[in-house]
């Protein structure tokens, strides 16, 4: 059971990740509080669910399965062209003034989460999860561990991986660090700053999109979709500490298995309480989270 | 310091205006803003008959509520086409109660003493009702509201056109004990309406000799029950009774199927997943469950066909009708019917009038409960097909007298008010 | 201000503002019951942008926990009123969860002298609490503000779940009588507007008070460069505590007020929503003047409550795209545009006199 | 002379995340002394300050105020009620606030929330301002938004401002950057003429500045004392040109952090 449990934990950690990851980009390496966050996720399982309607009435049911392969790079791209669309309208008007960024995103969310509620009506919409993701694994003793679940942390790790490489590794990384680091060097030295914030931030969004893909495994597609994971996902990256992406992982590791462990032994209600007490506590302790950048300047 | 002091009386300026247009504007020509309030209401106020219609159309609860609103609106425009009450026409205020609750209550008070409606229908969630509550007692207005509740409640300015627990919750326990185990678990969201139908459930297995094997309360816009169906799985129930609320259903429902376990495992038994949920949370997670209410899509009465060819043909062929629609839309159909019989809208007299009235629902006959101004409902429970529709497996057979206070049931002496 | 001047721009001035307190006292004489009952509650809305600008506009810490201490002082005064509806008995929603006897800590709120201190002792030590947690640690920012959303997580949850002793989702609602006075009768509520109109003003009085004292010019410096304000010998975090405490009181003292016109306290109204939406109201009135925050609340409410009614599908279109341009492009609000007007127009008479700061 | 020594920094090292940028630092200020401390770009000058007044805790090492008080263990306003003054690098001033109100606030006066809620502006304390204001030429700019001065002005203000303070330390880090010639033989003037009453460390880059009116240098190297001693005994020292004084100074230029 407490193997199970263990599991339970990972695959929330995995969820919880998936959803902050976008933000760690967002918020973690641009400063911007992006309240709109989770409404980017909801456009990603729209998105899926878009995706499977066109399967539904254009190819064969044979093909059905596989809309799914196809729902995660669509959703991407989705988020992705909202991401970037909001960033050159509005995000761009907001560097360097965070808390502003908190409250003009916040009233982006309301509109896009009004635009989803006019566009796909307010009821909850279903998406159908392909048939090779349904059962599960199973380990000893009838414990069994769902495909989805394993999917999921199997997809986080392929976005860890490619967000590494693309970051650390790449041409485009090197640039988007060293705006994000000393944007006035960067731009001295010849780096176009405003095509590397659009850029960063609708990879952000795109990558919240494919959060909004793989929760469609997990719960309902609706208009407030957003408003269950956002709270959760700026915790995750708080407690890693900003800018930094093991941090980040770090963060959602605790926060995971901390909720699976104090909602078994409790229940869901207090140990919900419990884990942002937690939270609360430990980051008077280190206010910077777990991983922290030391800096010399005055503020 | 000059322009300090003129940029201050600027603001100044802009303050007296807003208060006087807060406060002052409305009450020389009270029709004014109540002209922006609807297209509707710009036509001829005199001779038609004002009602207020007020459900979340924005925020979390907007899910459910949309849905009765369209119910409602096409009662109104039946009634209309057959010639209105009294010869006059009905004209709906709409107001959005946008899932909060001062919201509603401060909307409920502007339909009533600014709009002057005849009736209110409205509300969803039980706190959304206690909040209108103290306005429509103070104000002496009247509400409808459609959807099956935790009883404990008679208002003498509000008819409850949904069920009580005996109308649902009571016979649905008792039906499981007979046909599915005894061994319950109780889930439910983290409010009030779980909370109270759960204490009931206690006592009724208590007293019918059922036996309680875990009781889970998950916080509203809880998103992952990994932990919670693992405590389930430990427990060994026999039947889950699920009070869970909206968005949450989806994420149990799923999860619980990729955790292995089946309708033909455990029973689940929802007091929430009516047609509605269903397209929302897939036919697939949920064929074989169970739930309980008062009507079903599928319920076979002579009004029931036409009530629902005309809601697909208005709102489109992929709409589904469900419980508390079909209460919005005979909350509507009831008040109008009282007012006939009244002849006035008067709100004593429709209520005077509404005693024992009785109309032909979509769910079979109803018949209003002076005391209690809940109505009498046939109670049934239905096992999701794989079309998204219910089979009916069993029904009371005849309609049940509403006991909102559950006076008729010794063992639930013990919840009673204390007021 | 060096020398209070007696210039006629300031008798002006003071003209305007007994002027705009003569609006507020006469409102009663030509608002209906119901648009009476809603401004009322928008001036309890002022009440808590006062202070929400107070360590927003002059300290510079945003807090999303603002909606907490409102909702604590509502509850409190809730509490009196519910006994009072009761007539001491344990509340409806005890016995319909299951509790038969009035718990302990609600018995002294019985008496409206303690219901009322409680609503504001409550939030301000809890403001005090967390402010000497955070901000001794140092922390500030979007980590304070984050913090602050927390700690409203907490509040929420753990008020849904003591359904017992709180009312869990529902709240506490169904009042009949404040001090024996009939909360419907349309006197009682006259009486009311109008003791919410004087704390508005003595609030703002207040306010207006701490702003101007050198207290109010440290925690501008707080604002500019904290660390600054450390080296010249302040202890930035003993200001940032007593500000945020004396913020938190406010809008306890608000929350009371509010449960009096509304009838209803639940914990969705310390939620996260509410808690922008305050921000929010602060932002567009104009943050760092405190006519603009007051203005600001009473505005947007005033919007709010006629926008979903004129246009009940589509009013979140049109608040989300005033808060979105509000924010990103008059980042001084309702009050900066104004003063934006007045400037312009000024610039052109006193064109060479450089850029002169309006404070003075 | 025991009683005389107002600062005294024993064997002080910093560590930031394993690297030492100071290493068992020596310094010992006389009352009334003005102290020059310079060095190649990186040699712990700055990060020397930042111990003296709090900023940085020093891994290891004591300083001590006035013969008895050891500050290490000090929050910075402690520090800075004690009696010790510091000048940041890059002027700041508190930009949103009037000249007169940024002086009015560095004031030395009690500094608890409820001295300060109540606080007049007195005759005594309004003529102290007015003197400052003389003293830096911004008298005419009383009501500027300090936001809105020149670099100058700025560096200006805050030398007020911490004269305002009426520390027993002062503690200047590059005052004279940006500032034209004019304006920096009046700043030297200035440090001699405050010197009378209390003493000074200042960190400085320009060396004809350090020239003209330094008497004892300190200069340090890689986060270690190099040499001390007058201007004229640094600038014998064979060490000292080779690390410092032989190099081409560009300190305008790539400035090391503050």
């Amino acid at each position: 059971m407490y193997l199970l449990q263990l599991f339970n934990g990972l695959s929330i950690s995995s969820i919880l990740l998936l959803v902050a990851l976008g933000l760690a980009i967002t918020f973690g390496l641009m400063k911007v509080i992006n309240m709109a966050h989770g409404e980017l996720i909801m456009i990603g399982a729209y998105s899926t669910y878009l995706t499977q309607n066109i399967f539904k009435a254009y190819l064969p049911a044979s093909m059905f399965d596989w809309y799914f392969v196809l729902a995660i790079p669509a959703s991407f791209a989705i988020a992705f062209v909202v991401g970037l669309i909001l960033e050159m309208s509005l995000i761009r008007f907001l560097y360097g003034r965070p808390l502003d960024s908190l409250l003009a995103t916040w009233g982006v969310g309301l509109v896009l989460q009004q635009l989803a509620r006019s566009i796909f009506g307010a009821p909850n919409v279903a998406v159908t999860s392909p048939s090779w993701l349904d059962g599960g694994l199973m380990i000893m003793d009838g414990t069994l561990l769902p495909y989805k679940r394993l999917f999921i942390i199997a997809l986080v790790i392929a976005c860890l991986v490619a967000m590494y490489f693309y970051i650390y590794r790449s041409h485009e990384g090197r640039r988007m660090r060293a705006v994000m680091q000393n944007r006035d060097m960067a731009a001295c030295l010849g780096v176009s700053t405003r095509r590397v914030d659009a850029m960063t931030f609708a990879i952000g969004s795109g990558i919240a999109g494919i959060a909004g893909c793989a929760l469609t495994l997990m719960g309902s597609i609706g208009p407030s979709l957003g408003t269950y994971y956002i709270v959760d996902a700026f915790m995750v990256v708080v407690l890693g500490g900003v800018g930094k992406l093991v941090g980040t992982v770090l963060g959602a590791m605790g926060i995971g298995m901390f909720n699976t462990l104090f909602e078994y032994w409790t229940n869901a209600s207090l140990g919900k309480v419990l884990v942002f007490v937690c939270i609360v506590a430990f980051l008077q302790w280190k206010p910077m989270g777990f991983v922290a950048m030391r800096s010399r300047s005055l503020d | 310091m000059k322009k300090r002091l003129f940029y201050q009386l600027g603001l100044l300026l802009v303050a007296f205006a807003l208060v006087l247009a807060g406060c002052g504007g409305n009450n020389n020509e009270p029709a004014s803003t109540n002209g922006e309030a609807s297209k509707v209401t710009d036509a001829p106020a005199e001779d038609g008959i004002k009602v207020g219609i007020l459900h979340s159309q924005s925020g979390t609860m907007a899910i459910s509520e949309v849905s009765v609103i369209d119910a409602e609106m096409m009662a109104i425009d039946e009634i209309n086409a057959a010639g209105g009450v009294l010869g006059k026409k009905i004209i709906p205020v709409l107001e959005d109660g946008a899932s909060d609750w001062p919201t509603f209550a401060e909307k409920a008070r502007k339909l009533i003493s600014e709009d002057k409606v005849a009736t209110v229908f409205g509300g969803w969630t039980s706190a959304s009702r206690k909040a209108m509550k103290p306005v429509f007692e103070e104000l002496n207005g009247l509400l409808w509201y459609p959807v099956q509740y935790e009883g404990l409640e008679a208002s003498p300015n509000i008819f409850y056109t949904g069920a009580t627990t005996n109308q649902q919750i009571v016979p649905s326990v008792t039906w499981l004990l007979e046909n599915r185990g005894k061994k319950f678990y109780l889930l439910g969201s983290d409010y009030v309406f779980p909370r109270t139908a759960n204490l009931i459930i206690k006592e009724q297995l208590k007293a019918e000799g059922g036996e309680l094997v875990g009781e889970e309360y998950t916080p509203l816009g809880h998103t992952d029950y990994a932990t919670i169906i693992s405590k389930i799985k430990e427990a060994k129930p026999d039947v889950v009774y699920n009070t869970l609320n909206g968005d949450s259903n989806v994420a149990f429902f799923k999860q619980l199927k990729d955790a292995g376990i089946t309708s033909k495992d455990i029973t689940t038994l929802s007091v929430s997943v009516a047609e509605e949920e269903i397209r929302g949370i897939g036919v697939d997670v949920l064929e074989g469950h169970l739930a309980a209410w008062n009507y079903y899509q599928t319920t076979d009465t002579p009004t029931n066909k036409t009530f629902v060819e005309n809601y697909k043909k208005k709102y489109g062929d992929e709409r589904v009708t469900a419980d508390p629609i079909e209460a919005g839309y005979t909350a509507v159909y009831l008040w109008a019917a009282a007012v006939e019989k009244a002849g006035s809208t008067d709100v004593a007299k429709v209520k005077e009038a509404a005693k024992d009235l009785e109309w032909d629902a979509p769910e079979g006959k109803v018949k209003i409960d002076g005391e209690t101004q809940h109505i009498y409902k046939t109670v049934r429970i239905g096992e999701v097909q794989s079309d998204g529709q219910f089979k009916e497996l069993w029904n009371s057979g005849e309609a049940v007298k509403p006991d909102p206070y559950l006076k008729g049931y010794d063992w639930a002496a013990s919840i009673q008010p204390t007021e | 201000m060096l020398q209070q001047k007696w210039t006629p721009q300031r008798i002006w001035l003071l003209v305007g503002y007994a002027a705009a307190a003569a609006a507020l006292f006469s409102a009663p004489m030509f608002a209906s019951d119901f648009r009476l009952n809603l401004l009322a509650k928008f001036l309890a809305f002022a009440i808590v942008a006062l202070g929400l600008d107070l360590i927003w506009g002059y300290t510079g810490i945003l807090s999303l926990g603002h909606g907490i201490f409102f909702g604590l002082g509502a509850y409190a005064m809730a509490m009196y009123l519910k006994l009072e509806a009761s007539g001491g008995m344990p509340p409806d929603f005890m016995g319909w969860s299951g509790l038969k006897e009035l718990p302990y800590f609600w018995k002294p709120f019985e008496n409206f002298g303690f219901a009322v201190a409680m609503g504001i002792l409550i939030p301000s030590v809890l403001a005090l609490v967390l402010g000497y947690v955070t901000f001794r640690n140092r922390i500030k920012g979007v980590y304070f503000t984050i913090l602050t959303q927390a700690l409203v997580i907490i509040t929420t949850t753990l008020l849904v779940g003591q359904q017992a002793f709180t009312g869990g989702t529902n709240g506490i609602t169904g009042y009949s009588t404040i001090l024996g006075a009939s909360l419907g009768s349309a006197d009682t509520k006259r009486v009311l507007y109008w003791i919410t109109a004087a704390v508005l003003i003595a609030v703002f009085i207040l306010c207006r008070y701490i702003v101007g004292s050198r207290f109010g010019k440290v925690l501008r410096a707080i604002r500019d460069g904290e660390n600054r304000v450390r080296f010249i010998g302040y202890n930035p975090a003993i200001y940032q505590m007593v500000i945020f405490t004396i913020s938190a009181a406010i809008a306890g003292i608000a929350g009371m007020l509010f449960v009096l016109h509304v009838g209803i306290i639940s914990p969705s109204m310390l939620g996260i929503v509410p808690s922008i939406e305050m921000v929010l109201w602060v932002a567009i009135g104009g943050r760092g003047t405190l006519i603009g925050a007051a203005l600001g609340a009473i505005a947007m409410n005033w919007a709010k409550s006629e926008f979903s009614t004129a246009y009940p599908e589509g009013w979140l279109f049109f608040m989300g795209g005033l808060f979105v341009i509000v924010v990103v492009f008059m980042p001084k609000g309702i009050a900066g545009l104004i003063g934006q007007i007045k400037f312009r127009k000024k610039r052109k008479e006193e064109d060479h006199e450089g850029i002169r700061n309006p404070a003075v | 002379m025991k009683e005389s020594v107002i600062l005294q920094c024993d064997d002080v090292t910093v560590e930031f995340d394993g690297f030492k940028a100071i290493q068992g630092m020596n310094l010992k200020l006389e009352k009334g002394e003005l102290r020059f401390l310079i060095g190649p770009n990186g040699a712990g000058k700055t990060t020397m300050l930042d111990v003296i007044c709090g900023k940085v805790r020093p891994s290891s090492g004591k300083v001590t105020f006035d013969g008895k008080v050891d500050i290490t263990r000090k929050k910075e306003h402690q520090i800075a009620e004690l009696g010790i003054g510091r000048k940041f690098q890059a002027p700041s001033i508190f930009p949103s606030m009037t000249v007169h109100e940024n002086l009015e606030i560095a004031m030395r006066q009690k500094r608890t929330v409820f001295a300060t809620m109540f606080a007049k502006l007195g005759d005594d304390e309004r003529s102290r301002i007015d003197y400052q204001l003389g003293m830096i030429g911004l008298r005419s700019k009383a009501s500027w938004r300090a936001g809105g001065l020149s670099h100058g002005e700025k560096q200006w203000l805050e030398i007020g401002m911490m004269l305002l303070q009426e520390p027993e330390i002062l503690l200047l880090d590059e005052p004279v950057a940006g500032m034209t010639d004019k304006e920096t033989d009046k700043t030297g003037e200035l440090l001699h003429e405050i010197a009378q009453l209390r003493s000074i460390v200042v960190v400085e880059h320009d060396m004809e500045f350090v020239r003209n009116f330094a008497s004892r240098v300190t200069v340090m190297h890689e986060g270690k004392l190099l040499k001390e001693g007058s201007m004229d005994e640094v600038q014998g020292d064979d060490r000292v040109a080779e690390v410092y004084l032989g190099k081409r100074r560009d300190a305008d230029v790539s400035r090391s952090t503050a």
